[in-house]
């Protein structure tokens, strides 16, 4: 266990802040949003991105990553989920490469991953198909065909489905809804024929798709792991997404926090600092006691899959619970706390509200996490 | 109770008569009939039903027949209400005077300003908005700085308002303007009507979260405003102020409720989007208990609601109780308005578009929008210091 | 709907308040706890309680009742709260007489009911039998013998089940737990050959009792109402209890605010009054407010009885979820806000504390209600 | 840490070799050693293994070998921790003056003071107990009253204390008292040692709720106390309070878990009273929710605990985490006794004789004896306060 970043991690996280708070402030976001950009990040950012070393950060160094670990990841994505920065590092970094890398076959990583690396592959998960996480009920039917496969059916909330190089796709070769047997993962690629993307507005302006899969034939070598076997691979990956996204998630309260915080000691009402009345202050002393918490959490997270634990499902769970929580105490209160300006378009915390519920949404709700954590532990 | 029973049966009658069939399905923001100068109206319908209503005095029953009211007394108008309800009848006019101007000019103006405003507001002739909050006031509304000057036939009157919603639509705004600035907070201001084509006032909408601009600042510069436009006792605007901002926070107690919102209520939604087990329980636990208690909680408001009303019936009112209605119906607003978004999962985070139908996109704004009703008309903090204060009677640092 | 007391009501309220704060003060509660007195409640105010017509006002006239309805007695109930008055009344009253009423034949009713007006006859209801609150799964058996019944089985958590003349014992004819199947109501004497009754020492000084029940032989006319038929009786029996018990903590919740409230304007602590904190206050405040929408909640509940409305089961469990919740937040700040002497025996406030804990699981806790208040409406 | 890893076998091997069998069970508040006088062991066994780890010096592991303790570094002295809760070894002493004093006098006191009282801390020759909180001085510790006179060759001392855990069978107390009547609030406070056994002090218990009766009340008539017997300078023991409160606040973020409760934890008793469907989920959706939420909370709070000592020892302090300890110990305590008490039904509502089984008395017992964690030690709202005021910076009125 380590709950404390080692000097090299600390080193990455200033650098991180000081790149995002220069180049990606959450004004990025804005225009983005207003531009109507269709792919809902900035490339040439994302090859910034890359150049210093983000994309790599977690990959074996055979496939020309640095080896550095998700805590340091970690400790990235907390910054850019400070100024709410839009990048494909969550669906290719995060969700796609891992897949590869624990699921694929030598040949799939060893020509897919240095891509990932240099920024020339992005990629993304077509996972859910209802209007809440629900994994096991993946529907989605693969099935033989002509010494590949011909997949058929639809996803939704596809985190950059619509922009990704290539797709890795959650369907059923066997087994029904419910069952954790008969998962398998394809790669497919973005321009494939029969597949249809559509982009969604999202209410945190970043990119999500529809995607559907009209006769899409796939070859052999685009099966990812085992035929059927895919669940465990499936369940390690998002539970390595659950934790990088409730990273992001408490960058973004922890920003979010302390601009309230500031703001209590800025506004003047009734002739003294809004921040002297103790019913704000008891308030702001409790955001910050679930802030801390959920850092502690965070960190054996991160170590859990640095250190390849077997209770890795309970701290994803345990973190993305808290951070779903977390960050919709802190971001209600903010809104609350700025008052009227706090509803304005013009004020940023706006941005960090929606995010929060797009983000509590994604990979699973607390009650979600709940339940899964109290099975996991046997009751 | 005879003559209340007859009322009733004469009533839905009326209704039954006189009320379009297209008057009598759930209404959209759309279809409103707000009141002004150049009204606008959705249908044939809706002007023909808009026109038996103002004939009737119904667009406002309660205030005197005589200036353009129905002239009903409570128990009438809430009879009125629920036969209106019943038969689903559409609220035939929408305008701020009907609900807050109007009963303060009847409360506090002369006789010459009950004939020169009541009636245009029982017509809607008039489209009405507020002017209260300033930029920098927020909870602390007596620290108000726009000025009236007593330039001795008129006022002149410079400064700005913000929220003054829908003030970009409206033709005349009520105000709360500063009248002595020498004089302690609450004491030197006065309660002012101004005609928004007067030279000098301009209004600019704000682009709120949801995405909505009904709230815009306006401001005014060397404004001249006829002395006969001020409604009560000069430097006495602050007891207007205080019988207006009564009715907002029953208005705002009750407008969960009634904002556009998407057609299904949170039960409907659960059933829809999450679905039951083979026991008819909502697949989720989570989200099932979630939903419990905000329906648990909506019940005992609304019996709350009722037993306001029964107590002041009956002579028997607690006038603390109605200080909670505004806390209770805006925090419980929000917390319907999460539930909603927790129930429908991926399908309430659209924004604009295809992939969202239009109960869903209404589910997402809603839900944006409820963040401002613990925020306008009071904060919730400014309500539980009032009731701190004034019903436990606690000390005061 | 009446959701305000008329003229009569409110006098009797007031009588009741009179009577007992002058006869039945909490003090005397302690008494009775230090005394070790058998019987959990004084028999002699008990009489004085009958005689001013408390177990004869919801009778209906021709058994001696004054017919009065549940709204009456449940404003006795709540002043009886305040005071944390120990009393046979909802076992006896609402309990007991309510199952002879709904379920019985005349001749039961007329043999039983006058006694119970009078106050010569006091009841106990025998339904629990696990570690919660759960009606369902009775297992107790009754089986048919030598022309009436045969009774076998434990009951536990029976209030005032050890002092009860009779008691009305829920047992299974057929079914098996969890059905609704086949259950049926009895009256067995509390001196009755083969029953064992052992007073329990509770938390709240009040009395309750474990039975055990060894081949314990009714006549065929112990049998309340129909054989096997009992289940709707038995859940108006609760609904009635549940209603009425939720009105005794509203009356106990609202004396520890009011006692909180009192203290908050007394107790000095850095030159000031506590009550001047506005954390204090805005915790102060939503106490109030919890309390003023359960007084309208339990108003309609007890329309709910007194209009004999379908609804009932629905209010029922809403009273007793929200009066739970509502008891617990008061006692636990009330505590909480009278600091040290706040956890001291001495202080009458802890006698509210364990009280609201007993109540609370007595006929269901709030996940029991919530459930059901679900389940009712359909989700 | 090659070191470490040596000493930690080095220990482990003391501790199989030297701790009795019957030491290494689950210890009950009776089975507890605690210091004084006039000790008492419940068993040979306890007191071989006291002696044993007494001539260590490892009742109190940090303090110097010289003084009579154990002489290790934090390290080390986690390391000795972590193998005897590994190994179930259980506390071999009991004492205030450990926990609390010992530390005070390590810092403030002089070394007379040090080689007098030290020693016998370590030894477990003396009970002591604290006198801080007055009869309505409440969470305003600094408005105490009681009074120490300088009569020239002693302090002469009038007053009362209240809260003085376990004061009837303390030999020494240590007391905060006005030593200057005419300073400001928390200047003229002195920290002053005194015999329990010298005239005039008397002691009388006092019953809590949950039938207990540590705490006590203790009153001071005209006690002679001893000029050596001042910690620190005169009038300056309001810094030696503050030092000793951040053990305090400690020790009580801590106590959740260590008061004698239950032999088992909210999962166990979740399984035993209200068992598992046949998905293996706990049958009650309710209570399965408050346990896992419990659950989770206590887990994210044991790896803050976790991560503050991490960060002390690779030199990160952040010295404000440990400010929120005490707070979400004792709240998160008291959540965990009130999901006992849930868990439990029926069973934890007993209070005394048959029916209820002896952990079912524990629980109740222990959920209404969780009620003054939140109090002693410094109140929530007082926490609250300090955080907002030393964390966040944010103003004071």
């Amino acid at each position: 266990m380590a709950l404390v970043l080692n000097e090299e991690q600390r080193l990455l996280k200033d650098t991180a802040k000081d790149f995002l708070s220069e180049n990606m402030p959450v004004e990025a976001l804005r225009t983005l949003r207003d531009s109507d950009d269709p792919t809902g990040y900035s490339q040439q950012q994302w090859q910034q991105m890359c150049e210093l070393g983000w994309a790599s950060i977690v990959l074996p160094e055979q496939y020309d990553g640095l080896d550095f670990g998700f805590m340091g990841l970690g400790a990235i994505i907390e910054e850019s989920g400070r100024t709410l920065a839009a990048s494909p590092l969550l669906s290719t970094v995060v969700l796609g490469a891992s897949a590869i890398l624990l699921g694929g076959n030598e040949e799939q990583k060893s020509s897919l991953l240095p891509k990932v690396a240099s920024g020339e592959l992005t990629l993304a998960l077509a996972l859910e198909e209802g209007h809440h996480h629900a994994p096991l009920d993946t529907a989605m039917a693969a099935e033989a065909h002509d010494g590949g496969f011909r997949l058929n059916g639809n996803k939704s909330f596809v985190v950059d489905g619509h922009s990704a190089d290539k797709l890795v796709v959650v369907a059923r070769t066997s087994g029904t809804a419910g069952s954790a047997d008969g998962f398998s993962l394809f790669l497919v690629d973005g321009d494939a024929k029969g597949l249809t993307r559509q982009r969604r507005k999202m209410v945190d302006s970043r990119g999500a798709a529809a995607l559907s899969f009209d006769n899409v034939d796939v070859s052999a070598d685009a099966l990812i792991g085992e035929l059927g076997q895919a669940w465990p691979v499936l369940e390690t990956v998002l539970d390595r997404g659950r934790v990088c996204l409730a990273a992001e998630m408490l960058g973004g309260a922890l920003e979010c926090f302390e601009r309230t915080v500031e703001y209590l000691k800025e506004r003047d009402q009734f002739g003294v600092k809004i921040g002297s009345f103790q019913a704000l202050q008891h308030r702001a002393s409790l955001m910050y006691i679930e802030l801390e918490l959920a850092k502690s959490v965070l960190f054996d997270a991160f170590s859990a899959i640095d250190d390849k634990r077997a209770d890795l499902p309970q701290l994803a769970s345990l973190a993305k619970a808290r951070m779903n929580d977390v960050f919709e105490l802190v971001t209600n209160e903010a809104v609350q706390m700025h008052g009227g300006i706090g509803v304005t378009d013009e004020l940023e915390i706006g941005f960090f509200l929606k995010r929060s519920r797009v983000a509590t949404q994604l990979l699973g709700h607390s009650g979600f996490h709940r339940d899964r954590y109290a099975s996991l532990c046997g009751y | 109770m005879a003559d209340l029973d007859q009322f009733r049966l004469e009533v839905r009658q009326w209704l039954e008569d006189n009320c379009p069939a297209s008057q009598r399905l759930p209404i959209t923001r759309e279809e409103q009939v707000w009141a002004g100068k150049n009204k606008q109206f959705p249908s044939d319908d809706a002007k023909l039903w808009f026109e038996r209503m103002r004939d009737k005095g119904w667009t406002v029953p309660e205030w005197p027949s005589e200036l353009g009211g129905g002239g009903l007394d409570e128990r009438q108008a809430k009879v009125l209400k629920e036969e209106m309800k019943a038969l689903g009848c559409r609220t035939p006019l929408f305008d701020l005077g009907i609900w807050m101007l109007g009963p303060a000019v009847l409360e506090f103006g002369n006789d010459e300003q009950k004939q020169e405003h009541i009636p245009k507001i029982a017509r809607g002739d008039v489209r009405w908005c507020q002017g209260y909050s300033e930029p920098g006031a927020g909870s602390d509304l007596a620290s108000l700085q726009t000025r009236a000057e007593d330039m001795g036939d008129h006022f002149l009157v410079n400064g700005s308002k913000i929220w003054t919603t829908n003030a970009d639509k409206a033709d005349w705004i009520f105000c709360l303007v500063r009248t002595d600035p020498d004089a302690k907070k609450q004491e030197g201001i006065s309660f002012l009507l101004i005609d928004m084509d007067d030279p000098g006032v301009t209004t600019t909408p704000i682009e709120l979260i949801s995405g909505e601009s009904e709230f815009c600042q306006t401001f005014f510069d060397n404004v001249k405003v006829p002395k006969a436009n001020l409604i009560g006792e000069l430097n006495k605007g602050w007891s207007v102020a205080k019988a207006l901002l009564k009715h907002e926070r029953k208005l705002m107690s009750e407008i969960g409720g009634d904002t556009p919102g998407p057609s299904f209520g949170p039960v409907q939604a659960a059933l829809e989007y999450v679905g039951t087990d083979e026991n008819g329980k909502l697949k989720d636990a989570a989200l099932r208990d979630q939903l419990v208690r905000h329906e648990m909680a909506y019940r005992a408001i609304g019996l709350t609601h009722f037993r306001t009303f029964e107590e002041r019936m009956s002579g028997q009112a607690d006038s603390n109780v109605p200080l909670i209605m505004k806390y209770v119906g805006t925090e419980e607003g929000k917390r319907k308005e999460e539930l909603l978004l927790a129930l429908l999962g991926h399908q309430a985070l659209g924004w604009d578009g295809d992939g969202f139908n239009e109960d869903e996109k209404l589910t997402t704004r809603g839900w944006l929008f409820s963040k401002a009703l613990s925020i306008a008309g009071g904060t919730s903090e400014v309500q539980l210091n009032i009731i701190a204060k004034r019903v436990l009677g606690l000390p005061q640092q």
